[in-house]
């Protein structure tokens, strides 16, 4: 149990509480070993932002049974890397392409000037979905 | 929370408070030391008492320090001032300042405002040496870049960032037989070196309390006497400090700065070893972690500080991914502006690396405890960290 | 001892103290408010606390506070900062300013070397006003000195000698409508009168803590956001203070004036009274020398002042007589030199008379009893060199 | 009874103590009334250095026998007139006449920047000695 001072000095840097809780604790951190069936991979982001989001979603049955992320860059990224983890299971490749960035960055709370990291998140779906519709016979 | 952070500042030292406490106190002796009756007197003589303890430490003569609010002002004081004095009588080619591009940045700021406004409505002309990639400024570095307009060459004996020492008692008897004026910023350098202006020729010498278990905002400009160095005062006012800097004088911070010196003599060799060691069984500890990289030249290092840098993990989520450690990213003073370490940029580290980068410092009451639980947390984070990274190839 | 010089300096409040002690001790809250981590936040929030105490006096926006290590600081960056901002177009003719002979050394002082200096290559024109001889320097006066070329006017609101109040408010307002920067030197009248900056457009206003029951070596400038003051810094470095004044924050001081301010904002109304009951009781008991003149106008006073020459005595004798009553004769800051106050001067005393003076000013903790008995030692002492001396005929 | 911490006190301003202590109890000041007889007055002092010194010395059977004086000055200028006064008793205007500066200040404990003090003082004394000279019959 925290009180509220304990939370503060917790999260000294004063990142918006959803970031705070991803950051210290991802879910689905990693990535699939290498044979597993059903594997797509999507990666985005830029060297001059000094990051990199890689999203793997492991699809049966036309929706996301699993889901794992690797991210290089700031808390906000990789936050952004294990929401989209979470927020994937269970879609279709129709739902994940109707995947709001506004949504994405309210569930965060990530500020303007974080909105990049956002936007890294929305560029691994879509990069992820354009090799699941090429790897569709 | 493990403060490793006392490069950016100190606690008082339990004597240098319980020397200021008379001084501050609703009942103590609170009078304006400039005032001449009794209470005035009192406090004056405290003023001079601790101006004797300031010079001790770094064998001056006590009418050599002129008391500051702090190494920013005697930094600024001393290039700015000398300058402008020294300069007074030139005309026509630009005044001259040789410093380095790992200096603190107060004193390349002044520099930069000197380049853009002149002094004097004279032009000014600064080199900013490069250091090599250990950190290192020689004397022979500095011989090379004078000119016959050269008036000043200011340079720090210790880096705030990585620690790297440079060799000021030589660079100094090569400046003096040349008639160059040497300033010093020795912030970071007072209580860990052993340092005696009678025997070293430095004209000008920047001193803060802080940095050494005395309190903030104040601090301490040497002016060396014989041969006399000789300033403008950048603060006008009232003619204190034989009228080098106005203002009234703060007497408990007076009697701070004069008690923590006076602690740091007692101190500095039993620190140095306390320090030395705590700052090797770090970096012992850190090899643990593949790919990590020491900055600045590990035997040419002041005690308190050890600055390594992690390849494969990104500069914001390691900070903050040890909240629990109070540690520094680059100088604190720079480190509200995000941007990467311009010193490890001068060392040739890329801003992907200079921003993945911690310092370390220590103090007196660092254990070895402290520097397990650090090493321990560092490593676990900084492993996780290259785990999810999607780059890392161990 | 009676101490009757709360104007030179006063102790702390009880609750200032207590609110420093926090930021002081050694295992209190010492990071440096700049450091970006747990420990530095928490100093950081102590020191943004303060600045809204302290604007929170002054009718300002926290925003509009700009530490410094006092007031000579702040009138020296407040002048030069400012002429320096708004000089750096300007072309040929010399950028004026209009301040007064009976300002506090550190403004003439600042003045002068910038008539002696010139400012970015400009040359620099200043008008000191002659105040009347009660010391009061009218806005009508002030205009009627102002040229298209007058980039300043500085003013002190309360003079540390006499105590007398100038017009400020209606000063400000005038200026405003002619787009001259006004800067006031407030040292001496935070906390003694009603500052409503929010009402009163003044651009840029001096402060120290230690003439209102805080700490010694801090200070504010502030500056106005909105139209907003522009200036250049003065103290070059990380760029603290939103760029214009380097240099690590003192916490403890900072909090220091923060509290007192605070306990000012509380207690202001009833100090008056306080104050003014004294100095008119002193004033009152003092009739019983004859030949005896008050400085300044009496019915434009700061409660906490009197000052008082008398006939017929030598000055330092004076002095000398009353050891055991700690006032001033003339500044503080000045009366190191002992040179009779330029102040007394420029209100029309010759020297003679201006030496035997005695500035007597008032605190919280002063009492009755304590103006008893100096106005006893006071009169005995006067009339005992009276009587001493060769010269005098009752 | 003082203590040496009472005694710096009680002299903040550091004079010299043979200053100090006639400074603060000045014997003989003072002068003689107006019908005395055999009083003789001497004065120095400068409007510049704003200090005037008067000496009063009743002289009986060619001898000092009683003294006065006032000062208008700094606390030196008062203890120069005290001390004159007592060093002047019992003398003959001869022995006068070898007032000697440097004992007056080496007695006085008087720095350089006050050495005007004690010239005052010999001015006063030659000043006496002229008005009494004039006197004789
Ligand atoms: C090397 C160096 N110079 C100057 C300074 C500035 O000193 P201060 O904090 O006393 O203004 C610091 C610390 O901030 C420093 O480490
Ligand atoms: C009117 C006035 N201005 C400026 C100052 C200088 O302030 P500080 O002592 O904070 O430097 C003082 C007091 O010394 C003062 O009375």
């Amino acid at each position: 149990m925290q009180t509220e001072t304990d939370a503060t000095q917790a999260n000294p840097f004063g990142y918006p509480p959803p970031v705070w809780q991803r950051f210290n604790a991802p879910a689905r951190a990693g990535r699939f070993a290498m044979d597993t069936p059903g594997v797509v991979t999507g990666s985005a982001g830029s060297p001059a932002a000094h990051s990199r989001l890689q999203l793997q979603l492991r699809v049966a049955d036309g929706r996301v049974a699993d889901a794992r992320f690797l991210a290089y860059g700031c808390p906000t990224s990789i936050a952004v890397g294990a929401w989209l983890a979470e927020w994937a299971l269970g879609k279709t490749p129709a739902e994940l392409r109707g995947l709001s960035l506004s949504e994405l960055r309210a569930t965060l709370e990530i500020a303007d000037d974080r909105a990049h990291c956002a936007v890294m998140g929305e560029d691994a779906v879509r990069a992820l979905l354009a090799q699941y519709e090429d790897a569709q016979p | 929370m493990i403060y490793l952070d006392y490069a950016a500042t100190t606690p008082l030292d339990a004597r240098v408070f319980d020397a200021m406490l008379p001084y501050l106190r609703p009942d103590g002796v609170f009078a304006n030391p400039a005032s001449t009756h009794g209470p005035g007197f009192k406090a004056r003589a405290a003023v001079e008492r601790a101006r004797a303890q300031v010079a001790a430490l770094i064998g001056a003569e006590p009418g050599e320090i002129v008391w500051t609010s702090g190494a920013t002002e005697s930094n600024n004081l001393a290039i700015k001032g000398a300058l402008e004095f020294r300069g007074a009588g030139a005309t026509g080619r630009a005044l001259h300042v040789v410093t380095s591009r790992t200096e603190h940045k107060c004193v390349l700021d002044t520099c930069r405002h000197l380049e853009a406004q002149g002094c004097n409505g004279q032009p000014v002309r600064v080199t900013y040496l490069k250091p090599n990639a250990d950190g290192v400024v020689t004397p022979e570095d500095v011989l090379a870049a004078l000119t016959p307009e050269t008036l000043l060459v200011s340079l720090m004996w210790v880096n705030n960032e990585i620690g790297v020492v440079q060799d000021i008692a030589r660079l100094a008897q090569l400046l003096r037989s040349r008639g160059v004026l040497l300033h010093v910023d020795a912030a970071q350098a007072a209580g860990k070196l052993a340092i005696d202006l009678a025997n070293t020729p430095i004209d000008l010498l920047s001193l803060s309390a802080h940095k050494t278990y005395g309190p903030k905002g104040i601090g301490a400009l040497f002016v060396r006497r014989r041969p006399r160095a000789r300033l403008q005062p950048q603060m006008h006012g009232g003619g204190h400090e034989q009228g080098m800097r106005s203002g009234t004088l703060a007497t408990h911070q007076i009697v701070g700065m004069g008690a923590a010196f006076e602690v740091a003599a007692q101190r500095r060799a039993s620190d140095e070893q306390h320090l030395t060691a705590l700052r090797e069984l770090l970096w012992s500890r850190l090899q643990a972690l593949p790919r990590i990289l020491r900055n600045g030249n590990a035997s040419l290092m002041a005690p308190h500080l050890l600055n390594v840098s992690f390849e494969g993990v990104e500069g914001e989520s390691l900070r903050a991914a040890l909240p629990e450690l109070a540690v520094s990213s680059g100088s604190a003073c720079s480190s509200a502006t995000a941007e990467p370490s311009y010193v490890l940029r001068a060392l040739g580290r890329d801003d992907e690396l200079a921003n993945a980068s911690l310092r370390f410092s220590f103090g007196r009451t660092t254990t070895v405890a402290d520097i397990e639980t650090a090493a321990a947390a560092v490593i676990r984070q900084v492993q996780w960290l290259r785990e999810l990274s999607p780059l890392w190839t161990a």
